[in-house]
């Protein structure tokens, strides 16, 4: 039974992701949609649900090519790299109190040692194509990784030192101990790391390994069909990896809002919350059914009907589970809200996407270096300050750790007001 | 540079490279050199060195079409130069030769020109504005552009049937008159205007990225702007009070109030703010010409064969990228002798080594769209 | 147990293996390939030992960091040219045979002091904490080459950029 | 449970495989790697030891190794690629130039 589950989640995990990673594209498509005010992918499915369906047949049936001067063992290998690295980051990864493969004592570490090996299916798949777009693509990807990596981390450190521990789990649990989500006490430190997380997903506004005009498409541009799926997958799993370490670190991971208010004030009006993920899915499903009799074909009424009845199911199983032990409570609830979370960090991403233009390279990294580690380190410092102080002299934590937003804050503006240079290209100076 | 003439024994590919240079072609096939636009760029890194437009890959002859059709035959394929400010082009060619025969169009036709043409303008830039934000990265606003472009394009269509290369003009004044509902049409996609171009702004013009991309990006000043002959929003961007519907008013320009609006720099950054600031104008010279278009006739009496007396004109007039100019010379017959067309786009783009020479790769696509340059118009 | 065994020949092997791949092979990318296998594998072998902490380091910094560092420089200067060149310097034989001896000397004097080195392989009590242990140990009684190390760490920053400054 | 003596023959494996590798090879970047590959198997030692004493002293040790390792490669490499900017070639026995 030890090995049985971890086992399970694993094979659950690498089943379901894929899948999942499509209808990401499919929110994201819909998402710009809704902003740039048109409708999306419409046609496929009932307002686009078989869109993703569609798009990864259309990718595995694709022909394979293999450049002929490319190096194919690299060529070969370069997105499966990728693909495991990303995967293997899930092995630590809290998808509730139940859901976690293995919970290593140093996990949060795990999980950005084994995220930033992912780089080498970048620079080797960008070397191995022979091509100079994947090459330039490949070593500005690796180059942004490398250095948005720093900046991530330090914020993330602010977070680790109101924890104490590096184990995923026992994060969420110091969170639910100390009554109150660490992107309250560390705001700076969660801007920090979703700037950080940004650039290191290579999404947009730091987008230019891939879509920068110049480089067609970076380093995935000799790669087709198959390989070129398993790099897209491998893009957005890191984009729920980083969305997850976010969501463990700063929001709460698996708890509910007012996590902590159930242990205080056991039986209060607060308990309703626990029924919000029901009704929430309950809500979809009836618009789903709603929508199923408007829709103009037969089969596109059918699926429409099918996805209302799997929310009544998901509905079904959130309140059944009211009723249940505690432990399936939190089990089911907790994957419930982490995915939640999750989704609305990714909602950020692409509301990012669709909002800003694209850096110029030398800006991206003026921006990693110049601005986002100086600050990232002021906020180390003032945080830690603030936990010593609390810890010292016995203030409030919550006061201290104001002080300390205030302080980096300041830093912040003064840091900004001093990046105002122009945006002329600096003179040349070297490499 | 620019001559269509020159095309692989051109100064970039014979100067000596350095240790660390290269040559990098962009285009003619290339998401953001806006159509056949070839830029041969020699690199030091990702800095650009030298530059070089090849041009003439759209290349039609126009002016050669001119001499064998007649004048009334020719009109729409003045269209088919600037294709997206089609009705500027025609007005300039409808007024060239009314100028040439010596007639004037009639008042009320002159009005209706204005409008259609301002119309045009927020068109052309508009659509400038989109591509513009497209290469840079912003991915959003070319859809709310081409939103508001396609109700300027629903009115086009309603007054003459087609969207895009309209032939809205006529030599004397216009063919059809104005629809029920014209001035209405206007009106009101003028007074949605205005928000519109706020949610633009609120998109670009205080966000820090975007100031970041086009501040400073492409700086071109007013001494070299006058000496490559630069017009249009790039010149007045650059600091220069020239525009063409003040200097030598046309249509029915003098009647109206508006500003030209200019900025010091002549970076990209001013070149946007005074192509967003021209839609306001554009809009308020829309709405000031609605109040009151005269009745009347819209046709000049210049009778059905057009033979101009023998002799040669040169018009001008403010097109949306800057001056457009025909010359045309006629020996008397029903065909004109010779067509010359002085395309703002062609003449705006020898700006572009100037700009480009020590930015970087990524600036020379904020370039290439800041000029706002139409192949078709570029290449004739 | 047994699992601990098979995982220590696993790793040992695979790193044996890719390195003397790494030192044979012709294409420098493939060597650094090689040589990234191996620095997992060691990885792998840290974790047996229970140094998990070491383990990350080793992932983050030997081939997160330092790795991508060889694979950049690799990458910014021509391969070409070298891929066709001899791979082996004129002392080859007689360097291997060198190496081999000093190889040999090392395994004797193993071999020989075996019995004193290791009196007892005594199981150590498993390590619970290892990250806070190797932290106390770094800021505490460490305190002193830690900081050396750091600036040991910088003055080598400012020498790689001086160094791969193009104009200084 | 491994005996300590085990992890010794791998490390002395790495080491003379590094060591081999300094020697014969021409590829400076190889070198360079086998250096690394030298100084990993120290490493193994050292935390073998560390876990046979039940200290961390030697994984504090391996910390510092991995750091000297870093500052080597960051100025190895700089080197390398301002000697090939200069003199185009990557094999240590043309890097004669204080030679005469």
């Amino acid at each position: 039974m030890r090995l049985v589950l971890p086992v399970l989640y694993a094979v659950v995990i690498v089943a379901v992701l894929p899948l999942l990673a499509g209808y990401i594209v499919l929110m994201e498509r819909k998402v710009m949609a809704d902003m740039q005010a048109r409708l999306g992918p419409m046609r496929v499915g009932p307002h686009g649900l078989l869109q993703p369906i569609a798009d990864a047949v259309k990718l595995l049936l694709k022909e394979d090519i293999i450049p002929e001067k490319a190096d194919r063992l690299l060529f070969w290998l370069a997105p499966l790299v990728s693909v495991t690295m990303a995967l293997l980051a899930y092995a630590a990864l809290p998808i509730g109190p139940a859901f976690q493969i293995a919970d290593l004592n140093i996990g949060l570490l795990f999980i950005l040692a084994v995220s930033s090996l992912g780089i080498y299916g970048i620079v080797l798949g960008g070397w191995a194509s022979n091509s100079h777009y994947s090459l330039l693509g490949a070593l500005r990807s690796a180059a942004q990784l490398v250095s948005y990596e720093t900046a991530a981390g330090l914020g993330l450190i602010s977070a680790l030192l109101l924890a104490g521990s590096l184990s995923m789990r026992d994060i969420v649990i110091a969170q639910y101990d100390q009554g109150m989500w660490f992107i309250f006490y560390v705001p700076i430190g969660f801007f920090i790391y979703m700037v950080g997380s940004i650039a290191e997903t290579n999404r947009a506004p730091f987008d230019l390994p891939e879509a920068e005009s110049e480089l067609v498409a970076g380093y995935m541009t000799e790669y087709s069909g198959f390989r070129w799926s398993l790099y897209f997958l491998a893009e957005y799993a890191n984009m729920i990896i980083v969305a997850g370490i976010a969501t463990t670190l700063f929001l709460g991971g698996w708890l509910r809002p007012f996590a902590s208010f159930h242990d205080h004030l056991p039986g209060t009006p607060i308990e309703l919350l626990d029924a919000l993920p029901s009704l929430l899915v309950l809500g979809v499903a009836a618009y789903c059914f709603f929508l199923a009799p408007k829709q103009p074909v037969k089969i596109q009424k059918l699926v429409m009907a099918l996805v209302g009845g799997l929310c009544l199911a998901i509905a079904g199983i959130l309140a059944g589970s009211l009723f249940a032990s505690p432990a399936v409570l939190q089990g089911v609830h907790g994957a419930f809200w982490f995915m939640a979370k999750v989704f609305a960090y990714l909602y950020c991403f692409l509301w990012f996407r669709f909002t800003f233009p694209r850096y110029r390279f030398d800006q991206l990294m003026r921006l990693g270096w110049r601005f986002l580690i100086p600050l990232a380190l002021v906020n180390l410092i003032t945080m830690a300050t603030a936990l010593l102080i609390s810890r010292e002299w016995g203030w409030s934590l919550r006061i201290t750790s104001i002080l300390a937003i205030v302080v980096t804050l300041a830093v912040a503006m003064w840091l900004a007001k001093n990046d105002q240079v122009d945006s002329a290209v600096p003179v040349a100076e070297g490499e | 540079m620019s001559d269509p003439r020159t095309t692989e024994l051109s100064n970039v590919s014979t100067t000596v490279l350095g240790a660390d240079e290269i040559i990098l072609n962009m285009g003619p096939q290339h998401p953001s050199t806006h159509g056949v636009l070839r830029v041969k760029l020699k690199l030091d890194g990702e800095r650009v060195v030298d530059s070089e437009c090849i041009i003439g890959y759209l290349h039609r002859g126009v002016e050669k079409i001119a001499e064998h059709r007649s004048y009334q035959q020719f009109a729409p394929y003045v269209d088919r130069m600037d294709y997206v400010a089609a009705v500027s082009n025609g007005l300039g060619y409808c007024e060239a030769v009314e100028k040439l025969l010596g007639a004037e169009a009639p008042l009320r036709a002159r009005v209706v020109r204005t409008i259609l043409t301002e119309l045009q303008r927020i068109a052309s830039h508009l659509l400038w504005l989109g591509t513009h934000a497209l290469d840079i990265g912003a991915l959003t606003p070319v859809f709310y552009c081409f939103r508001e472009r396609e109700e300027i394009l629903k009115i086009f269509e309603k007054y003459c049937g087609a969207r895009l290369t309209t032939h809205a003009f006529r030599i004397g004044g216009l063919q059809y008159e104005t629809y029920d509902g014209f001035e209405q049409d206007v009106k009101r996609f003028c007074d949605d205007f205005t928000h519109r171009i706020d949610e633009y702004e609120t998109l670009l013009t205080e966000n820090r990225i975007w100031v970041g991309r086009t501040k400073g990006v492409g700086i071109l000043s007013a001494a070299d702007a006058i000496a490559l002959g630069v017009t249009g929003p790039v010149l007045r961007a650059s600091g220069v009070k020239w525009d063409l519907r003040k200097a030598m008013p046309y249509a029915a320009y003098d009647q109206y109030k508006f500003e030209i609006p200019t900025r010091e720099t002549g970076d990209t950054y001013d070149r946007y703010v005074v192509r967003m600031e021209e839609m306001r104008q554009s809009r308020l010279i829309c709405l000031q010409a609605i109040e009151n278009i005269p009745a009347g006739p819209i046709m000049a009496r210049i009778g059905k064969v057009l033979k101009p007396p023998p002799g040669e004109v040169y018009h001008s007039i403010e097109a949306p990228k800057g001056e457009l100019g025909y010359y045309i010379v006629s020996d008397g017959t029903t065909q004109p002798y010779r067509v010359r067309v002085r395309p703002p786009s062609f003449i705006n783009l020898q700006a572009f080594d100037k700009m480009a020479r020590g930015s970087l790769v990524a600036d020379v696509v904020a370039i290439i769209g800041t000029i706002d340059i139409v192949l078709g118009e570029v290449d004739r | 147990m047994v699992l601990n065994s098979i995982l220590f020949y696993f790793f040992a092997a695979l790193a044996v293996g890719s390195a003397i791949l790494m030192v044979t092979r012709r294409n420098v990318v493939h060597g650094a390939v090689y040589l990234i296998t191996t620095l997992l594998a060691t990885a792998g072998v840290f974790l047996l030992l229970q140094a998990e902490f070491l383990f990350i380091v080793q992932v983050i910094l030997y081939v997160g960091g330092i790795m991508v560092l060889f694979i950049f420089v690799i990458m910014l200067v021509n391969l070409d040219i070298s891929l066709l060149q001899y791979q082996f310097n004129r002392q080859r034989f007689v360097a291997a045979v060198l190496a081999l001896a000093l190889g040999a000397q090392i395994f004797l004097a193993i071999k020989m002091g075996q019995k004193s080195l290791f009196p007892q392989a005594s199981v150590p009590e498993i390590l619970p904490k290892n990250t806070e242990a190797v932290a106390d140990a770094l800021f505490g009684h460490f305190m002193l080459p830690f900081e050396i190390a750091s600036i040991l760490l910088l003055v080598a920053m400012i020498g790689a950029v001086v160094m791969a400054k193009r104009r200084v | 449970m491994v005996p300590v003596d085990q992890y010794l023959w791998l490390s002395l494996a790495l080491f003379t495989i590094g060591v081999i590798g300094v020697l014969t090879r021409r590829n400076v970047i190889i070198i360079l790697m086998s250096i690394e590959l030298i100084l990993n198997a120290v490493n193994i030692n050292l935390v073998a030891f560390s876990h046979m004493f039940g200290t961390v002293d030697g994984q504090v040790f391996a910390i510092f190794v991995i750091t000297d390792a870093a500052a080597e490669a960051a100025v190895g490499l700089g080197i390398i690629l301002a000697f090939f900017r200069n003199r185009e070639t990557l094999l240590a026995d043309e890097m004669d130039m204080l030679k005469w």
